[in-house]
């Protein structure tokens, strides 16, 4: 049972109401940080408007009486095609205000495809503030951790609608649970976590999880990934075998051309490119078409919010997003002005290229704040089969060496302008797990020191070709397979190739296919390769601290597999770590598990601390400016906004209030 | 009694010569072509610096202009540059350059600078064209990295050069071998080679030299790599000469001299190395020629795809495949002169190519 | 003639049957295989993925079996018309590349048609008037244009369409047609865009071919019938073009099938570097990732085209020279 | 003579430069030809004969060039014009090819398009020069095949040249050449390429037309057995000179110039000796291009050294 007004109070909603604190309320302690660490990558929370750190608004608590039929949409209702607005909004809609000032409505705006999330972001049942640092209500209006975080409890408001007009309910998230994540076809390995997990439909709008162990870190899932764990029931019955006819699914599925019912029901569910049109949302926006070159969306005509003046969000009409394969493509049209707005794949080396376009063809580039604690991160296969090699990387001296042979601030100068921070990968410094000698850690430019290191361990040139050698003569040579994507990796590893050569070590740079990425990471073939260290924010860190703690696989990291391995088959498979590694992972095990926010901070510096003197991985350049690319005619982008997967880039700075100036 | 007294004496490689000297252009290709491969061969001694070297004071720093002048207007025999003064422009976010008039930078001719390796065979230090220590010279401006342009087109010339005459060294020995086979021996084998090409030619070539390249061992040395990657374009450019050489074989085979042979009880290959290949050696060279620049084309074609040579290694195509975007056209064109290189080369060798045509068999040798 | 054609299909299964298995062996080349790419795709959305859901993600797309049987599978529903599912874009092969063949082949014959329409009568000029300044001239554009690389040209004209003429950059259609139903003025829009890549693709065999037609003329003029003819006192030009052009042409018409490659190739290139939504690009991406329906299905089919295309040129020669019509 | 002259050709000489070399073809010759007689011009390969042919229809090609000369073409109801004066694309010229004169060639395998109908190409030659509809200009074509010999014509209009056999190849080239009822038909060796018997019915073709029509005719050949067939007028060429010229009976009976003598001598069948073994044994070794003087008895010319030139001739 739950509360609904804070009037009466039992123990229980006590317990409940400071949990939801804790949930939402972390940052009680980050917000100190603010002024505690100044760094370039700090934006100042006054530019964005007070509403949005707080959580939203709702139409009642502003007085809100009438709500506005945006004019994209009279004629159908006229038609009787479309409910009114009334009936479409829910009972209290959130109300979102605008950097600068209620828009119009109408136009269509222009974008590339790679920019789908972020000019139409996700609504998930809770989301982030715009610092990336509290979690608020969204979809889902309360929630409660109780039973040491094994039971958690969700309420959703009333009367949000998905774009056909079904209703948003406690059904959607039980068959996500029961009928996706726990279907053994569907999916062959669930996450450890959901194992052995019940849902428990309380009412329509209340339903509740239990776990075998404490997951508190749920309530940061459902906030940064949380439209994955809820799914349109009533749409995707269609194609479950637990509802239809399981042949008759078959035969359809076979006509459309799929392999397996699983694939049609993957290939549609997920946020994949081919989501079929008219396939329900909950976004601003509605795909409603799709060519060979290009996506078309319509507003969602049942988004649940709107702005202060009752206008039903968004205000622009339609996407119109074109699937640009070439970057360099994708560069040049966004640098000439033929796209409202651009940012996903923007490098920062184009900053001249964009601002050129500000003279010539009227964009206005914007800079943002990346989230990556490094834009680069060289990660050593300490798991490799290579018997030498593997002694090498395993030798702290090796890693220090690697990191203070790059001349960072050079590096700074070349490829970021001296807009970027050198640091080690950490978490950012907003956040409270944040430390400055965690970032500042062997990233001194020192290469004679790197020198001596390399000399202790005995690698020493002994063929006078230029490179050091094994002690037993064979050639140190080690091939740095890396994936071109999101960060600029490419010029970094030139440039990082060089310094270490010029120490000595030959490293070979192998561009790889996200396929070829995949596959040899996830089966630990490479020596060594490269991601950019996201997951840095108190969202997401405690959740997957992916590359200060062997506890997960995936294309991002390869250097340690066989440990993560060992500890997600509890020992199972792949290799007992030594000691230190057990350690971090004991930590994280905890971490994730705790609901003590003090003890959640203390575990996460353990973590980082133990990164920041061991280099697991190598940072470069962090903190870094992303190019946002604006139109004229596009209004009410914020200046300023943190840019990650974190906070699924724009989410926290409602795309839902853009509009096109006539 | 004989028409043109004149053509008597005159050997058919003589008259070959004196036919090819007509084509002004073909020389001046040929000519143009000799020194370009020397300096690929000598590049370590004609580039002023080493191809990966990087001056981080110059990173996409424009060209030098060549002085006599100083800024006060005195003239010096010795041609000299200035050096950059490097500016971020905080509005545009360019790196603005501009002379700087105080530092004077003279250009040395073969003189002492950075060491280097020649062939790997012995260490040296001289250099065509350098300045003095602590002084830079980039006459093509540099990258990204601020590496020297001009340097690693030099240095590129020795890989897309050779590459393209070891390709087709290749593709000849492969086409006559089984082409000649195929021709020669007729038949079921003839009809085997027949299909095999076809299906070759049938399937588009880029796809298969992605699929093949992609299939080249990510750990392999750069030479492993250079090596595959010249034998990947030859495998597929065989097919062509291998036609041409069984039509030719077909005909020959019938021919009386060879007939005569065979009756004189010479062994096949003799018949084939002796009579048949040298009946149209002139028709293989012309092809050779003309086949090189497509090599030369083709591998920066595989680069561009990300799939050719890679760094460390500089060749045109990895010079090229860091230029062809928005951005170098617009901010740093100079990166685009590679291109002009192999646009050069690539004419003078198929002017070389008809200038041998036309000379060797004027009549013949206009098939596709 | 019937019997003629019925030969030379008859002939064409063996070697199509060749090619299946030498694209088959192709695809296989490459390090890393399907799975990984839809696997990266879920990754990109910050998924999980456990080393047993590649293996069962395998035996689902019957990638467990032997290789011999994974041909036969292959091959036996491709004869079917379903040319499998392409992991990498989550969707079956048929429905993503019958739009963009289209494109390619418009393309293909859009440059095909330039490279004629150009090098003929230019080939034709440089035999008549050997020598002459214009022959010169036209050798040397040729020449350029065989010898810049197809990326550079189409970046090069990119940015001057784009700086001259405003023509939005990359792509087939302006913003305001891409999604538009065909009509009229989406046509005129297409070949707005189109004619850069047909130059780009065009310039190439036009050089080339511009020569050879010089050469082939050159050959021609000197024949007796023409001698013939001018006997005749039929007039130069009518002459030329009836007579010694008209043969001159054949072994073009002979070769349609083997450019249709060459064209594709190229295409792929012009289509990277133009972001065109052509076969190219995606050919080339299912290739590197290993989406073996998408890359072995495409490969098969542009072979099957060209081996048509051949067909189709010798079935055209015939026709417009009797010498074979007749044998 | 009493016959007029329809055609004669004045210090006519053409000249081939190569890369290697330039050399005179014809070198500086006269002749006349009667009108509706048959002159033949004989001579070995390379004596320039082709060559003086196609001067008469301009069809003379880089590298070769008419050095000097004229040719004066008087036709029948025309004044007289110098042909060579006509430009290359003046409407006479191409009156003059294939209307007024036409010309056979030695290659009937490779003279004709192979991948032209006849039909077309012999209405070609018609619908060039007159103005007439395509289905007039069929039958005419047709007539004159049958008129060559070559039966059921309607049908044989629509085949191809390789569907015919040498000798019919020849028989269509003269029909095309007639076909517009030239003034002067020009026969560049016509037989050489046929074998005997083929060479035979062409040869009866030519006499049994030129009995039957007025035309003028210029045989060129090598073939001293052919021209007693054919030749009023028999004119001896050897390296781009005229040696000896004078009619068929004179130069075959009593040939002055010891070349010609050679060539009859060389003619099975025609066992004449030569008046002057001693030279006739080396007449071929000598060039007799060189210094030559012109003798002159009635209408008979002959180019000789001093002395070889017999008793009765005056210089």
């Amino acid at each position: 049972m739950l509360a609904v007004t804070p009037a009466q109070k039992t123990p229980h909603e006590k317990q409940f109401l400071r949990l939801s604190l804790w949930a939402a309320g972390l940052l009680s302690i980050t917000t100190g940080l603010w002024f505690a660490t100044s760094t370039a990558a700090e934006i100042d929370p006054s530019i964005w408007p007070t509403s949005w750190l707080t959580r939203a608004q709702t139409a009642s608590e502003l007085q809100i009486k009438v709500f506005h039929e945006p004019p994209f949409l009279q004629q159908q209702v006229k038609n009787g095609e479309l409910p009114p607005v009334m009936d479409r909004l829910p009972l209290d809609p959130m109300v979102l205000e605008p950097t600068t000032t209620n828009g119009t409505y109408g136009g269509t705006a222009r974008i590339f495809e790679s920019d789908w999330n972020m000019f139409n972001p996700v609504e998930n049942p809770l989301t982030i503030d715009p610092t990336v640092a509290h979690i608020f209500p969204n979809t889902i209006k309360e929630w409660e951790i109780s039973n040491e975080g094994r039971t958690i409890t969700f309420k959703l408001r009333t009367g949000i609608k998905w774009s056909n007009g079904e209703p948003l309910d406690a059904d959607d998230f039980i068959f996500f649970h029961r009928h996706q994540i726990l279907n053994p076809e569907l999916t062959p390995v669930p996450d450890p976590r959901w194992i052995g997990s019940k849902s428990e439909k309380i009412d329509d709008l209340t339903f509740r999880y239990h776990f075998n162990e404490p997951f508190p870190l749920l309530i940061n899932l459902m906030a940064q990934l949380g439209d994955y764990y809820v799914t349109p029931s009533d749409y995707m019955r269609q194609f479950h075998p637990d509802f239809v006819n399981r042949e008759a699914l078959i035969k359809k599925i076979r006509q459309e051309g799929y392999i397996s019912w699983m694939a049609y029901y993957n290939a549609i569910r997920l946020w994949t490119r081919n989501q079929p049109p008219l396939m329900p949302t909950l976004r601003p926006f509605q795909l409603i078409k799709r060519t060979a070159t290009h996506k078309l969306y319509d507003r969602n005509a049942y988004y649940a919010k709107i702005d202060s003046l009752g206008q039903q969000l968004p205000y622009i009409d339609q996407i119109s997003a074109e699937i640009i394969e070439n970057q360099d493509v994708l560069a040049a049209k966004a640098a000439t002005g033929q796209v409202d707005f651009a940012a996903f794949e923007l490098k920062t080396q184009d900053f001249p290229l964009f601002k050129l376009g500000e003279k010539t063809a009227g964009i206005q580039v914007l800079v943002w704040n990346r989230l990556h604690g490094s834009d680069v991160i060289i990660e050593p296969n300490l798991n490799i089969k290579d018997k030498l090699l593997r002694a090498v990387f395993n030798d702290i001296r090796f890693r220090k060496a690697l990191s203070v042979a790059i001349n960072r601030d050079e590096m700074n100068s070349i490829i970021y302008f001296n807009k970027g921070v050198p640091r080690q990968p950490t978490v950012i410094p907003t956040s409270r797990f944040f430390e400055p000698e965690f970032a500042s850690a062997y990233t001194q430019y020192d290469p004679t020191q790197a020198g001596t290191w390399l000399n202790e361990m005995n690698l020493i040139d002994r063929d006078e070709d230029g490179f050091r050698d094994y002690a037993n003569g064979d050639k140190l040579t080690i091939t740095l397979e890396f994936l071109d994507f999101e960060t600029p990796k490419n010029i970094t590893l030139e440039l990082v190739t060089s310094y270490w050569r010029e120490v000595g070590l030959d490293i070979r740079l192998k561009e790889v296919d996200p396929a070829l990425q995949t596959s040899r990471a996830t089966a630990g073939l490479m020596q060594m390769t490269v991601w950019h260290a996201d997951r840095t924010t108190d969202i997401l860190f405690p959740f997957q601290p992916m590359w200060y703690v062997p506890m997960h696989i995936g294309w991002e990291e390869s250097h340690w597999n066989d440990w993560a391995t060992y500890y997600l088959s509890q020992g199972l498979r792949g290799e007992k770590p030594p000691a230190d590694i057990i350690q971090l992972q004991t930590w994280w095990h905890e971490l994730a598990r705790s609901t003590d926010p003090e003890r959640v901070t203390e575990l996460g510096k353990k973590i980082l601390r133990s990164t920041a003197e061991n280099l697991w991985t190598i940072g470069m350049i962090g903190l870094a400016p992303q190019p946002v690319i604006v139109s004229k005619r596009l209004k009410n982008v914020t200046l300023q906004g943190y840019w990650g997967w974190d906070n699924r880039w724009t989410m926290p700075y409602h795309p839902a209030t853009w509009y096109l100036e006539k | 009694m004989s028409d043109h007294p004149l053509y008597e004496d005159l050997s058919t490689r003589r008259l070959t010569w004196l036919r090819f000297k007509r084509h002004k252009l073909a020389l001046m290709s040929g000519g143009f072509l000799i020194f370009i491969y020397l300096i690929a061969i000598f590049c370590e001694f004609f580039a002023p610096y080493e191809p990966n070297w990087r001056n981080p004071k110059a990173i996409f720093a424009p060209p030098q202009e060549f002085h006599f002048f100083e800024a006060n207007g005195n003239f010096q025999f010795r041609p000299f540059v200035y050096g950059y003064t490097l500016r971020i422009n905080p509005e545009t976010w360019v790196r603005e350059y501009t002379e700087d008039t105080s530092q004077k930078h003279p250009i040395y001719f073969f003189s002492k600078g950075q060491k280097y390796q020649f062939w790997n065979l012995f260490t040296a230090r001289h250099h065509f064209i350098t300045t003095a220590k602590g002084q830079y010279l980039h006459i093509f401006g540099t990258d990204k990295l601020g590496r020297d342009i001009f340097s690693r087109i030099v240095y590129g010339a020795r890989i897309s050069l050779s590459l393209g005459l070891i390709g087709v060294v290749l593709t000849l020995v492969l086409g006559v071998l089984i082409g000649g086979l195929a021709g020669y021996l007729g038949g079921r084998t003839d009809n085997l080679i027949q299909r095999l090409i076809e299906v070759l030619q049938s399937i588009p070539t880029l796809p298969l030299w992605m699929a093949l390249s992609a299939a080249v061992p990510v750990h392999w040395s750069p030479l492993g790599v250079y090596f595959s990657i010249i034998v990947i374009l030859s495998f597929i450019q065989w097919t062509g000469l291998a036609r041409v050489v069984r039509g030719r074989f077909l005909a020959l085979r019938e021919e009386d001299f060879v007939i005569a042979a065979r009756l004189l009880g010479a062994s096949q290959l003799r018949i084939i190395t002796r009579h048949l290949l040298p009946s149209f050696m002139s028709h293989i060279i012309t092809t050779a020629t003309l086949a090189i620049p497509g090599m030369i084309l083709a591998e920066t074609a595989l680069s561009f795809l990300g799939v050719g040579l890679r760094a460390p290694v500089v060749s045109w195509g990895v010079l090229l495949q860091q230029a062809q975007n928005f951005q170098v056209i617009v901010l740093t064109p100079w990166l685009l002169i590679p291109g002009i290189f192999v646009i050069l080369v690539v004419i003078a060798f198929n002017l070389l190519g008809d200038g041998l045509r036309d000379a060797a068999d004027p009549y013949g040798g206009h098939q596709l | 003639m019937g019997t003629y054609i019925l030969k030379r299909l008859l002939a064409m299964i063996p070697t199509l049957i060749i090619i299946s298995v030498v694209v088959f062996i192709l695809i296989q080349l490459p390090p890393g295989d399907i799975i990984s790419a839809s696997l990266a795709s879920l990754q990109q959305q910050g998924m999980e993925v456990s080393t047993e859901q590649i293996a069962a993600l395998r035996a689902q797309y019957n990638l467990d079996l032997p290789m011999p049987m994974q041909y036969l599978h292959w091959i036996l529903n491709f004869v079917q018309g379903d040319m499998g599912y392409s992991i990498k874009y989550e969707q079956p092969v048929n429905t993503l590349i019958w739009e963009r063949l289209g494109y390619t082949i418009i393309i293909a014959v859009a440059s095909l048609l330039f490279t004629w329409v150009l090098a003929i009568p230019i080939g034709v000029y440089s035999a008549v008037k050997q020598y002459s300044v214009g022959d010169y001239l036209f050798t040397v554009i040729g020449l350029l244009g065989l010898a810049t690389p197809s990326f550079m040209l189409a970046l090069i004209l990119m940015y001057c369409a784009y700086t001259w003429f405003g023509i939005s950059v990359g792509g087939l259609f302006s913003p305001e047609y891409a999604d538009s139903d065909w009509s009229f003025a989406r046509f005129v829009d297409l070949l707005n865009h189109i004619w850069i890549p047909m130059i780009v693709l065009g310039t190439a065999g036009t050089a080339s071919i511009m020569r050879v037609m010089r050469a082939n003329l050159l050959d021609e003029l000197g024949k007796p019938y023409v001698v013939t003819a001018r006997a005749k006192g039929v007039r130069p030009l009518k002459l030329i073009f009836k007579y010694p052009v008209r043969i001159a042409i054949n072994p073009f018409i002979s070769t349609i099938g083997w450019l249709l490659p060459t064209l594709i190739s190229g295409e792929a290139i012009v289509s990277i570097v133009l972001n065109l939504p052509t076969t190219g690009p995606l050919l080339l991406q299912a290739l590197l990732s290993q989406d073996m329906f998408l890359a072995g299905s495409f490969l098969m089919l542009l072979s099957i085209l060209t081996v048509f295309g051949m067909l189709l040129s010798d079935i055209l020669l015939a026709a417009v020279d009797p010498r074979i019509r007749y044998e | 003579m009493s016959t007029s002259t329809i055609l004669s050709i004045r210090n006519l000489s053409i000249s081939f430069k190569n890369e290697i070399s330039e050399q005179l073809a014809v070198n500086n010759i006269n002749l006349d030809m009667k009108r509706s007689q048959t002159t033949a011009i004989v001579g070995e390969s390379g004596s320039g004969k082709s060559v003086t042919a196609y001067a008469m229809m301009q069809l003379i090609q880089p590298p070769g060039k008419i050095t000097s000369g004229e040719i004066i073409f008087s036709p029948a109801q025309q004044d007289s014009f110098d042909i060579l004066q006509l430009n290359d694309n003046s409407p006479a010229l191409y009156d003059l090819r294939g209307g007024l004169m036409s010309m056979i060639f030695q290659e009937p395998m490779t003279a004709l398009s192979p991948v032209h109908t006849i039909g077309n190409q012999i209405m070609e030659a018609i619908l060039t020069h007159q103005a007439i509809p395509k289905q007039a200009a069929f039958d005419l074509a047709a007539a004159m095949l049958e008129r060559v010999g070559i039966q059921n014509s309607r049908e044989r209009m629509h085949q191809y040249p390789f569907e015919f056999s040498g000798g019919m190849r020849q028989r269509v080239m003269i029909a095309m050449a007639l076909v517009c009822q030239p003034q002067i038909l020009i026969c560049d060796e016509p037989t050489t390429a046929l074998d005997v018997t083929i060479q035979a019915e062409i040869l009866a073709l030519l006499k049994e037309l030129k009995a039957t029509i007025d035309i003028s005719v210029l045989f060129i050949t090598h073939d001293l057995a052919v021209v007693a067939q054919i030749a009023d007028q028999v004119i001896v060429m050897n390296q781009g000179r005229i040696l000896e010229t004078g009619s068929v009976r004179q130069i075959l009976n009593d040939p002055i110039h010891p070349y010609s003598q050679g060539l009859i001598a060389a003619v099975p069948g025609m066992k004449r000796q030569p008046r002057l073994d001693a030279i006739s044994n080396d007449s071929t070794r000598h060039n007799y291009g060189v210094h030559p003087l012109i003798a002159i008895k009635g209408d008979r010319e002959v180019a000789l050294p001093m002395p070889l030139i017999p008793a009765e001739y005056q210089l």
